[in-house]
Formats: structure tokens, sequence, C-alpha cells
């Protein structure tokens, strides 16, 4: 079982790497704001593994965490970027 | 195992880093920063330094983003072009980034349980520390505790650095005619999704957020940050419907009194402890038995740290968002 | 290889400081100096808390069966830090605001000679 | 035992499989509606499919009740994020693939009339 959790953090890690070069390399902004969202959802997952992979399962409060804070930073980037909003 | 997922964080954490370098464009470095401090915040879970990777996360992915996405929103999103050459801070650069590697050459092996840092004091308080104070999460209790005082002095750094902003921002009245035309830029308007899910969730970060303030001597939580995740919650609130409606919520005034009110809860802690005889902040004498004692002192000054947190981090927020309304409006 | 793997935690936490303290000096807006300086600060707590970490211990959470934990002292000195950190960024990003509002403009070299003006 | 584990294997497998083809999505797609399109969808299914076979490695404890937790969080804002994303781009004026070829093309015929004109 540790074999297949082992496996699926790995997944998870090449995931979060194609994400995060989305996110670096994106043509237009909201293709950025969209890798880092994808990116955030997808480290919720990563800690939840890892805990269960090194049988410390309390880490699922900072993937709590994380989700909350995903989400609060996606919504201030769209409201802060619709006050300066000039399309490049 | 362990080791190869620090190593694949790490490179994608000096490959952000790199890229922040050269981007222009602020408003990507601002998000790229957010996915720095995650990154770097799992690498502390990876490092097993839990309460550490819920700092980082709630703080400097959560707070520092927002603040510093509110004074873009203030001073414009492009770098204008460096004229100056890069030549020379390259060179400074280099010469210390040499210089500092020839020092990490003879640093102890990353991890070897025999490394002079784990001899002298550590041992001393993972041993002692369930006798004296009785509580599975070392840090908390060692923070709360043992360095109680230190604690202290952080609490009253973030009052002041409340006291800093509002004195350079001008503290954020809350408009009485706040219904009038003036409050154009009145929230995500169009998104009527976004509005009613915030409704949905926000109670539910609020009571994550005193789940975690009274988790903290069992695991990953404490006061630091609770606080942080339930200014969280009234921030979005305040992005989602518009700060006048966060602002009659939760004025500022009351924030300001809250504010003092945790710091004072933290100190009269300590001078009651005082008064039954023990030293500043010493919790034994809190009650009978000492073991109790500490349950009571550390659950109190928690209290008092989280309730301080939250309302310095949204008044600052509600500075920080009443500079970029002041400017959109005229 | 061993031996890469002993000290590549501090070669990237040096790595890591350099591209945060060249972003200071080399940046042109006072946000990116804050973004470099907050960068150069995060690589700082990372070397404490690789310091502090044991191979095979676990988080420094009492619990049944578990003999080796990591260091907790350097994981309570980096709370202190990260929480001071942002108090810190906030009363920074304040007075770029300020700046702003005084001169017109963030960009370092334009307001560098501004106050001769005044 | 064993069957619990087959099982579970076999969700974190499919939840995998989905995050990664949304990923490749993320650079095949050729506009960003497309990619908004496959980012969130394939992001939902990973975290059900990985939660819950992680759910049926826990017993019935405070483990299982944070995972629920974290399901429903997510279930709740991944999808809001991605549809305020895209309300917003629309909003902000981005045109899907068929709009900017349609809008190419009216420029086209615009320049060649002024040719013709002159």
């Amino acid at each position: 079982m540790t074999a297949v959790l082992a496996a699926v953090c790995i997944a998870i890690l090449v995931i979060m790497a194609l994400a995060l070069t989305r996110a670096m390399k994106a043509p237009t902004v909201y293709d950025r704001i969209l890798g880092v969202n994808m990116f955030g959802t997808k480290t919720v997952l990563f800690i939840a593994v890892v805990g269960y992979l090194m049988g410390r399962p309390e880490f699922l409060d900072i993937a709590i965490v994380y989700a909350l804070i995903n989400f609060i930073g996606m919504v201030a980037v769209l409201r802060y970027f619709e006050y300066t909003a000039p399309i490049d | 195992m362990a080791v190869l997922i620090d190593l694949v964080l790490l490179s994608m954490l000096a490959i952000t880093a790199l890229r922040v370098i050269f981007l222009k464009d602020l408003f990507a470095v601002v998000m790229l920063f957010g996915i720095y401090s995650l990154l770097s915040a799992l690498i502390f879970v990876n490092l097993d330094a839990v309460d550490v990777a819920f700092t980082e996360a709630a703080v400097g992915a959560g707070i520092s983003t927002v603040l510093m996405l509110s004074t873009l929103a203030l001073t414009g999103r492009t770098e204008k072009e460096n004229k100056r050459s890069s030549v020379l801070p390259l060179l400074v650069v280099i010469a210390t980034g040499a210089a500092l590697i020839y020092g990490t050459l003879d640093m102890p092996p990353f991890g070897a349980a025999d490394n002079p840092i784990h001899q002298h004091v550590a041992p001393r308080y993972i041993e002692e520390s369930p006798k004296e104070v009785g509580l599975p999460n070392l840090v908390t209790s060692v923070l709360a505790s043992y360095r109680g005082f230190d604690t202290f002095g952080e609490t009253v750094v973030v009052f002041s650095a409340m006291v800093g902003v509002l004195s350079l921002l001008g503290a954020a009245r809350r408009r009485e005619n706040s219904d009038d035309a003036a409050v154009i830029v009145a929230g995500f308007k169009g998104h009527k999704v976004l509005r009613v899910v915030a409704k949905l969730i926000i109670p539910l970060i609020i009571l994550f957020a005193l789940y975690v303030q009274f988790h903290g001597d069992f695991g990953p939580g404490g006061g630091f940050q609770a606080g942080v995740i339930a200014a969280a919650a009234f921030i979005l609130y305040a992005l989602v419907f518009s700060l006048s409606h966060a602002m009659q919520v939760v004025s500022p005034k009351f924030l300001q009194l809250l504010a003092s009110l945790g710091v004072l809860l933290y100190a009269s802690v300590g001078i009651y402890s005082m008064l039954k005889g023990g030293h500043f902040l010493d919790y034994n004498k809190l009650a009978a038995d000492p073991l109790v004692g500490q349950h009571f002192g550390i659950l109190i000054i928690e209290l008092g740290v989280g309730i301080a947190v939250f309302a310095v981090m949204l008044s600052i927020f509600y500075a920080f968002a009443h500079q970029v309304e002041r400017s959109t409006i005229k | 290889m061993s031996y890469v793997l002993d000290y590549y935690n501090y070669w990237v936490v040096v790595f890591l400081m350099m591209a945060g303290f060249y972003t200071v000096i080399s940046a042109n807006n006072l946000v990116k100096k804050i973004v470099g300086l907050n960068i150069f600060q995060t690589s700082v707590f990372m070397l404490y808390i690789t310091m502090g970490k044991v191979s095979d211990g676990t988080a420094p959470i009492l619990a049944e069966g578990v003999t080796q934990y990591s260091n907790p002292l350097p994981h309570v000195l980096i709370l202190t830090a990260i929480v001071v950190g942002v108090a810190t960024t906030a009363v920074g990003l304040s007075l770029i605001v300020r700046i702003k509002r005084a001169y017109g403009t963030v960009e370092e070299n334009e307001f560098e000679n501004k106050d001769d003006a005044i | 035992m064993l069957v619990l584990d087959i099982v579970s294997s076999i969700l974190l497998m499919t939840g995998i499989f989905f995050g990664f083809s949304g990923a490749v999505g993320l650079f095949r797609f050729p506009d960003f509606f497309t990619r908004v399109h496959a980012a969130s969808i394939t992001d939902s299914i990973a975290v059900i499919l990985i939660i819950a076979g992680l759910l049926l490695q826990t017993s019935f404890d405070l483990n299982t009740a944070k995972l629920m937790f974290i399901l429903m969080f997510l279930m709740i804002t991944s999808p809001t994020a991605s549809h305020a994303l895209a309300k917003s781009a629309r909003h902000g004026g981005l045109l899907t693939l068929g709009e900017s070829k349609q809008q190419q093309k009216q420029q086209k015929e615009q320049m060649q009339q002024q040719e013709a004109g002159q």
C-alpha cells in the first residue's frame, strides 16, 4: 500500500510541476491565475497523501488551510485585477 | 522517499524564485510569490515543521499576498525598465553567494541525529515538557509556557505594526452615507455565484478558525494561526461584498478595541500569576495543581494572542482596502 | 552522491538568499523590493528548519510508539519570525502607499532626486 | 483487508490519471476558455477520487471527519473559483478562439476595403 501512496505522491509532484510551468509561462494573466489555482488544489491533495504515506495523518489540518488560502487568494487576485484591468 | 520529495520541492522553489526576478508584470510577481510561500510551507511540512507550515501558509500565502495586491492596485501594475546596468548587483550577489556556499561546506550533514544542535538544549525540553507542561504539542508548550514572555513581546510587536499602519494610512472610518452613489466599486456585483458561495463557506472558515484556536495544544495550530484564519474569513467577506458591508459587520473602532483587549488579556494573565505569588507569566500558580495551571495559562494566552492577531490583521486590511476604494472613487 | 544529498538543502537556501538579495538590489519598483525581501526572509527560515530536522524523526507532537522527534526549538523561533515578518511587510507596504501619494511614483530612479526639488 | 487496499489503490490511480490529463490539457488546448474547462473539471474529479481512496485507508475517526471536510470544502470552492475566473476573463474582454479568428477576418476585410478605396 505504501508503494501505491509513494507512486501517487510522485505523480502529484509531476502534475504540480506542470501547473507551475503553466503559471510561469502563461500568455495571458488569466492563464497564470488558472495555473496558480490548479497548483493550489493539487497541493491540498499532495499534503493529504504525504500525511498518509508518513503515517502522520494530522497533516490534514494543513491541507484544509491550503484549500482555504487558495480560494481566498484567488478571490483577492480576481477582485484587485478588476480594479487595474487593462487587458495586455 | 522524503528526501526525494524534499529535492523536487526545493528545485521547484528555486525555479519560482528565479522566475520572480525576471518578471516585469508585478501582478504575476505577487502571484508567483503566493506560490513561493505555498511551496516553502510544503517544504516545512516535509521537514516535520508542522506548526511553521501552518503559519507560513496562512500568513505568508494568505495575508501578505492580499496586502501586496491591494498595494499594487494603488501603485500600478508594471515595473518600468531599469536603465542601470545589472552587472554590479550580479557581481555582489555572486561574491556573497560563493562565500556563503564555502561557509556551508563544514556545516553538519543534513538530518543526522548526532548533529550538535540536537545534543544541547532540545533533549531537556523533549523529556521534561510532558512532566512540567503536559501538552502533546511540544512547539506550543515551548512557545506559550517556557518562552511565554517572548510570545508576549511578539504580540506587542504585531499590535505596534497595526498602530504603525493605521498612523500611516489613517484609520478606515465607516462612512455613514455608505449607501450613496459614491460607493461605485461595491464588490463583485456581477458575480452572483461567488456571493452565494461566500455566504455559504464563511461560517465554515470561522468554525475552522475556532477549531484551530483550541486544538493548538494537541496538534498543529494555536493563537496566531487561528487569528489569521478568522481574519481571512472577514477579508473574504469584504472582498466579495463591499468594504462598507464588512465594516458594518465589524467596525474599525471595535477592531482597535479588540486588539488592545487581546494584548491586555495576555498581560493580565502575567499580572494575575504574580498576584498569586509566582513570577510574571508563571502559570503553575494559576491553579492548585501546576499541570492544570499550565493548561489554564496556555489556553488563556492563546486566546489573547488569537484575538489580538485577528483584530490587527483585519484592521490592517481595512486600512489598505479603504485606500484602494478612496483612490478609485475620486 | 551522498555528499550532495547532505548539503543540497543548504545550497538551495543560499541560492534563494542570493535570489532575494539580487531582487532587492536590482529591482526598480519598491513593491518588487518587498517581494525580494520576503524571499530572502523565507530562505533564512528554511535554513533554521533544515538544521532542526532529524532524518527519521517525526513532527514534535508526542505520540505513542515514536522515539525520535525533530528538534522543536527552531520551529518556535521561526513561528515568531514569520508573524513579525508579516508585521514588518505590512508597515513597509503602507510606507510604499504613502510614497506613491507623496511622489506620485514608486520607481526608485524616478523619485531619487525629487527631494531636492521641493 | 486486501480488498480495501486494492479498491483504494484503483481509486487513487484513476484520480491521478484524471489529474494528469488535466495538466496535459492545460498545455494542449488552444485558447483560455478550453483550458479553464480542462483544469477545473479534472481538478474536481481528481479530488473526489483521491480523497475517496484515502477515506478507505482510515478507520472511522477524526481523520475521516477532516477528509470529509476537505472534500466538501473543495467541492464547493474549486468550481466556484473556476467560474469566477472564467466570468472575470469574459468580463475583461478576453475573446474565444472563434471570436478572435472572426475579428482578424474582419480587420483583414477592412484593410482590403481601405486599399481598394485608395
